[in-house]
């Protein structure tokens, strides 16, 4: 299955680059990166369902938390 | 190539933006019968931040958000803010994908795969994604006639059932559960409008950044508060908050004179309907925002990677149902402040004071560099 | 175009391949699931299913109900476990009534209906009823005259509540409401089976009362119709009273409801103590008189009637709050609701211990009966002596 | 001289050179041997002139192609009697036969032997006379032409009877008759590298935007083709969003809705020998509206645009929701109608998707089957076939009686917009093939896919939706609705950008 589904992302890739009408490389390369990525996600998550989903601005959160808590009367 | 909205597609957009995927949860099931209290509170809150982001899209004038922003904030902090929302609006786009999907799960096809139904929305959206903001308003101009229309006529068939005495006593808990309500609602529905300052490229004139955002939010909020309170009463105030989907189950009540009944379905698919817009407008704010950050003109190559991206995305961050519960309550709220309040304040204050540089002496604006 | 052929390309596509049809089923594989009841809880649940065995077609659809019912742990593994003898998929989407027999009502109730509630093959408008004196596996047993289920029997009178009068009609979610609510006790109406031309033949008629989810008492046809009159519903029941027309005659008149306004209101004395203020305006019709000499014309005598009327349904109204009050000390007319949401500091106060508060509750009663209705005649049917 | 002509002509592009001989043997052999070879219905009329020195002329002309009478009545008879004064040649002879004895109305000089060619071709009769290089070209144009008839697509109940023809001359005349005005102006293409086919392109001045008309000009210009048969060809040429089935440019066979489309600002265009304008920029909105709407009340006419939207969503939808409900959601069907259902299909042996797919297939076939048969036998085949096999099919359990119930009401819902009929077809099949997979939210995905194609689609730089996306009052009175004439004193917004103003004010009623 991770197999079709890394085949299936790279197919669509292939075709999508094939359609375009010119091909500079920044942009081809950050396309390539972007389904890589995607790619990489979905055979991670049909390997294993429970991925850590991580947070982005952690620490700004944890910051707000505190601040919230220490000034928020309501 | 510039894409212009006209205003009044704009504001139609708005709406079904933010009524979109919020129609059917339990909205401000915390403050319980005083529901309508947290909106009108939340709807107040909310208007200075929508203001403030309609007054930064205002400052941009008739320029493209590309040129605006490098104009107003400066090359390379204006290319970390693009990068940073590019972000927060495919994980948005994300959860939008995977509430559609986890409702159609709960309401009609228990086992039909969420992938399935995710790939086909994720298509869908690529789509109305490439085609642009001008095709995506159009879209939902004409969509806006029969959603509203529905919920018009929904609202009227419950009138019926509606208990009044259910939105008493007021305030029994006191006003913190107002002010939680009140929160949960900023931070979903109303404050992910900040999403939509990236779709929409430029505007027709300074005046129509307002003319879109303000009355286009204002009537979504006036809408999602008559359905939420409107449900409220048919359900209940003790009941409204157990449901996952307390609209569905108002409307599943709906019976007149036996022959119009079980109209459910209707909700759904309005539900659907606003839902892929509201995905749609996030795929394209995130392409444009990320196309911005690595200065790219167009952004509609980095369209499909993205839409890709989600559909596996909607299964990470929310995999069942119970996710939608818990994670809205407890993972999204923190960084949805930083980028629906935190952030926007502090683009707002960097922009007035580089506006008023700008505009006053136009001696250095290369001095304002680093924060 | 570029930027349309490929997500549209892909559409078709992936609409093709993915033709997996995880959910689709044919209708006809479908056993239709009329009615369902649960006849007992403990130790193990009963679960009785009222289905329709559909043949013909076309102009002539035949439907024939079959009963089965098993027992299993759980309702849920009983409810799947009757797939099995059905043959078919059993599907309850179109239940019409949910019935629970008396003895598993007197247990409590929530466990037998918990997973109808949840799950979300059940319409929450489905009718609930509580059978008195019998089972719901003999219910769906007996034989309706005309309908072709009993389900749809049960339905029928539902539908036709306020010609019949009695009960009080209950979906599945005014159930939960109730439920859910604070200061309001449930109520339920109630199937009985009766003897009709040698067989047994459901009605409704009465209401089950419930304390929290177990059921603590039963009133009958003419108390249900007080209720009515209490919650303000339309309903059209009819009153036989023994009226005073001349100075020595009584005859029974029946009359018709055919308006009514209520209003309860929650009162906080000086002393602090509360009491509930309700004041009842029914507007009447005269159905029979009989061989009373009432003429409709003489005003003196209409309002004689009228006062007559008001201190029978005073009478009445007492009557039935003393057995909700003392003997059941439910709360079904939700007179703690009423302070709740009307005198929330009331509620705050004695909400905890409501049961001791209603028993002692004083209930102001005001009462106007208006006659506005008197068939085609205004006079009575006369014989000339 | 003439060899190298003769030579030249079998060359890629003999234009430019071939003056014609002042010698009329010469010219004359050209043209039979060469030009006109092996052609028989070309007649060469050998005639002299009356006077002491009679001189040699021939009229040339294509058999039936011409009036007969009207060339040897005005032609030919005054040549007959002429006496042409000594000395004259050349361009003097021409001038002084064409203003002096020829009666036929107009008659202008050629120079080539090609526009001799095209002449000809295009029926008039050209006179060559000895010693002038130049031919006389006569008009007298005069094949079978069919009579201006009412048309037979779009026949009306009440509304003008008449119908385009296949003469482009007629035709723009038609519409001329209707807009009687000054600023309605025409302008011709040439188009068809074989057929030289002439295009009118058809505007009002002081309404239609210039580059509207130009932007239509430039892309008939355009066009590589040899031959135009029909308006259909320059439509598939021209017409925005190809490849999306749903029309981007209207056609009609009548003036009066052809001339009410050109007041609205629209640009028609006319194709010699076709019956069928062309007019653009087209909205979806058009397909629901006839020009019988504007002839009849108002209120009734808007009725019957409402009935055409709701045909419209039943053909294309009724069977995609119909399998959506009987295989995914059956909860949501009226109890007694999911139980006669369920008895129906008991002993069917397809499962539902099949049975649509089977039965809206025979449906094409019936409707394909009648459609061309002459009108009588037609309706025979349609209805024979209809109400044996849809009987015989459902005593003999092969498909449900439900079934036929969808299959006929989708049928007849599609032929009340017989514009988007043959559409409605193909999107029938993708709402069916997704409800298949997902039920009605399948379907709502459909609807999505096709609303938004519909969305980015555009017609001559108009928005598809335009009059349906919009919230502004004056775009929407021609829209769902059909308002009372006095109130619709704009005209749309979106075509005629000019002068908006249809209505002085508020015509003669208030309110």
């Amino acid at each position: 299955m991770v197999v079709v589904v890394i085949l299936a992302y790279a197919a669509v890739a292939a075709l999508e680059i094939w359609l375009w009408a010119e091909r500079p490389w920044q942009k081809v390369l950050l396309y390539l990166v972007l389904i890589a990525a995607g790619a990489v996600l979905a055979a991670l998550l049909l390997r294993d369902s429970d991925l850590k989903v991580p947070e982005p601005v952690g620490f700004v959160t944890r910051l707000i938390k505190r601040l919230w808590e220490g000034g928020g009367g309501k | 190539m510039k894409e212009l909205v006209p205003d009044h597609q704009g504001l139609v957009l708005v709406m079904l933006f933010v009524v979109g995927n919020t129609l059917v949860f339990a909205l401000g099931g915390v403050a319980g019968p005083d529901i309508w209290l947290a909106f009108l509170l939340a709807t107040v809150l909310a208007i200075p931040m929508i203001l403030l982001m309609a007054r930064v899209r205002s400052l941009m004038g008739g320029a493209s958000l590309a040129c605006g922003l490098e104009q107003l904030l400066g090359k390379w902090p204006s290319r970390a803010l693009a990068f940073a929302y590019a972000g927060y609006a495919w994980r948005l786009a994300c959860y939008v994908v995977s509430d559609v999907t986890n409702f159609i799960q709960a309401v009609a096809l228990p086992t039909t795969p969420q992938v399935v139904t995710a790939t086909l929305f994720a298509l869908l959206m690529l789509w109305a994604a490439k085609e642009g903001v001008e095709v995506l308003a159009r879209f939902a101009a004409i969509m806006s006639k029969v959603v509203f229309n529905v919920l018009f006529v929904t609202f009227l068939m419950l009138l019926s059932q509606v208990e009044l005495g259910e939105f008493q006593p007021v305030m029994y808990n006191g006003v913190k559960p107002v002010w939680l309500g009140a929160f949960q609602l900023l931070e979903f529905p109303f404050l992910e409008v900040v999403v939509l300052f990236w779709v929409f490229d430029c505007f027709r004139s300074k005046k129509s950044p307002y003319r879109v955002f303000l009355p286009g939010f204002v009537a979504a909020s006036l809408i999602l508060l008559v359905m939420a309170s409107t449900s409220l009463a048919v359900v209940g105030a003790e009941r409204y908050a157990q449901f996952y989907f307390p609209v569905w189950a108002a409307v599943a009540r709906i019976n007149i004179s036996t022959f119009l009944t079980r109209l459910e379905a209707i909700i759904g698919v309005t539900f659907a309907i606003g839902s892929f817009v509201k995905m749609a407008a996030c795929l394209l704010a995130a392409s444009r925002s990320l196309a911005y950050s690595f200065g790219f003109a167009d952004y509609r190559f980095l369209v499909t990677p993205l839409a890709l991206g989600v559909i596996p995305g909607s299964q990470w961050f929310i995999s069942t149902l119970l996710d939608v519960e818990l994670s809205v309550i407890k993972t999204y709220p923190t960084s949805a402040t930083f980028f629906q309040a935190v952030l926007p304040v502090l683009i707002w204050i960097w922009v007035e004071w580089r506006a008023r540089k700008l505009g006053r002496g136009k001696s250095s604006p290369t001095q304002a560099g680093g924060q | 175009m570029r930027r349309r052929l490929f997500p549209m390309l892909s559409l078709l596509l992936v609409s093709l391949l993915l033709t997996g049809c995880w959910d689709y089923m044919e209708i006809e594989s479908l056993e239709f699931v009329f009615g369902l009841g649960v006849d007992q809880v403990k130790p193990e649940v009963v679960v009785v299913l009222e289905m329709a065995k559909t043949s013909g077609g076309g102009q002539q659809t035949m439907v024939e109900p079959k009963v089965l019912s098993t027992k299993s742990q759980s309702a849920a593994t009983a409810a799947r476990a009757l797939s099995n003898p059905a043959g078919l998929r059993t599907f309850w989407s179109h239940a019409y009534v949910f019935l629970i027999s008396e003895q598993v009502a007197q247990e409590g109730i929530i466990p037998a209906m918990e997973h109808i509630v949840r799950s979300r093959h059940l319409r929450s408008t489905v009718w609930v009823f509580i059978t008195k004196e019998c089972t719901a596996e003999e219910v769906f047993k007996s034989k309706p005259p005309v309908a072709n289920s009993v389900s749809e029997h049960l339905n029928s009178i539902v539908l036709m509540q306020d010609a019949i009068s009695g009960f009080l009609p209950l979906q599945v979610w005014q159930l939960n409401q109730a439920f859910a609510a604070e200061g309001v006790a449930a109520i339920l109406p109630t199937v009985k089976l009766v003897h009709q031309r040698g067989e047994l033949v459901p009605i409704v008629e009465g209401t089950a009362v419930f304390k929290r989810d177990r059921m603590v008492g039963w009133l009958d046809g003419q108390e249900s119709d007080i209720l009515c009159l209490l919650k303000g519903l339309d309903q059209r029941s009819y009153y036989v009273v023994d009226t005073k027309v001349t100075d020595h005659g009584y005859f029974p008149i029946t009359y018709e409801l055919v308006g009514n306004r209520v209003e309860l209101k929650p009162l906080v004395r000086k002393d602090g103590s509360i009491a509930v203020a309700i004041s009842l305006t029914l507007e009447l019709g005269v159905e029979e008189i009989g061989a009373a000499p009432l003429s409709f014309r003489d005003e003196k005598l209409v309002r004689s009637v009228e006062a007559q009327l008001a201190t029978f349904v005073t009478r009445e109204v007492r009557g039935f709050l003393w057995k909700i009050q003392r003997e059941y000390n439910a709360d079904i007319l939700g007179f703690g609701q009423l302070f709740r949401r009307k005198k929330p500091e009331v509620w705050r106060r004695l909400g905890e211990d409501w049961d001791a508060q209603l028993r002692d509750l004083q209930v102001e009663l005001d009462v106007q009966c208006k006659i506005v209705f008197t068939g085609t005649s205004s006079e009575p049917l006369l014989v000339r002596e | 001289m003439f060899f190298w002509q003769r030579t030249k002509k079998k060359g890629p592009d003999p234009r430019g050179l071939d003056r014609l001989s002042s010698s009329l043997e010469t010219n004359l052999h050209w043209l039979q041997t060469d030009l006109f070879a092996s052609d028989e219905t070309i007649v060469y009329r050998r005639i002299k002139t009356s006077g002491p020195k009679p001189r040699d002329c021939v009229l040339v002309y294509a058999d039936n192609m011409v009036k007969h009478e009207y060339l040897s009545q005005f032609v030919l008879r005054p040549l007959l009697k002429a006496e042409l004064p000594k000395g004259l040649r050349g361009e003097e002879l021409a001038r002084y036969l064409a203003e002096q004895v020829i009666e036929a109305d107009s008659s202008e000089c050629i120079t080539g032997y090609s526009q001799i060619g095209d002449k000809i071709m295009g029926g008039v009769g050209v006179l060559l006379v000895d010693g002038c290089p130049l031919g006389l070209v006569v008009d007298a144009q005069g094949w079978a032409k069919r009579t201006v008839t009412e048309p037979p697509s779009e026949s009306v109940v009440r509304g003008p009877r008449l119908g385009f023809s296949e003469d482009l001359g007629v035709n723009i005349s038609l519409v001329r008759l209707q807009i009687a005005s000054p600023n309605f102006k025409t302008r011709f293409v040439q188009v068809g590298e074989q057929t030289k086919t002439r295009v009118a392109i058809l505007y009002l001045d002081n309404v239609t935007s210039l580059d509207l008309v130009d932007e239509v000009q430039r892309r008939i210009e355009e066009i590589t083709i040899d031959a135009v048969l029909d308006s259909g060809y320059i439509q598939e040429y021209i017409r925005d969003a190809p490849y999306s089935p749903f029309p981007t440019i209207g056609h009609t066979e009548r003036p009066d809705a052809a001339a009410a489309k050109i007041l609205e600002g629209r640009v028609a265009v006319l194709v010699d020998g076709s019956p069928f304008a062309l007019t653009m920029p087209y909205l979806l909105v058009e397909a629901f509206q006839a020009n019988e709407d504007y002839y009849n009340h108002w209120m009734v006419a808007s009725f019957h645009r409402l009935i055409r939207y709701i045909s419209f969503f039943i053909t294309t939808s009724t069977p995609a929701i119909y399998i959506a409900l009987i295989s995914y959601h059956p909860q949501l069907i009226p109890t007694n109608l999911v139980v006669s259902i369920s008895a129906a299909r008991k002993n069917v042996p397809f499962p539902g998707i099949v049975e649509v797919i089977i039965m809206g297939l025979v449906f094409e076939i019936l409707r394909e089957g009648g459609v061309r048969l002459p009108r009588p036998i037609g309706q025979a085949v349609s209805i024979v076939g209809a109400i044996v096999l849809g009987e015989a099919a459902v005593s003999a359990s092969l498909v449900s009686a439900p079934m036929i119930i969808v299959v006929g009401l989708t049928g007849v819902a599609g032929f009340v917009n017989p514009w988007l009929n043959d559409i409605a077809v193909l999107f029938r099949l993708l709402f069916v093939v997704l409800a298949s997979v997902l039920g009605l939210y399948g379907y709502v995905l459909g609807v999505i896919a096709v609303v938004l194609l519909l969305s980015s689609m555009e017609s001559f730089g108009v928005p598809y939706l335009s009059t349906m996306t919009t919230l502004v009052p004056q775009d929407i009175k021609d829209t769902l609705l059909r308002v009372p004439w006095w109130q619709m004193t704009l005209r749309p917004r979106y075509l005629a950008s000019k002068d908006r103003q249809r209505l002085q004010g508020r015509g003669g009623r208030g309110s």
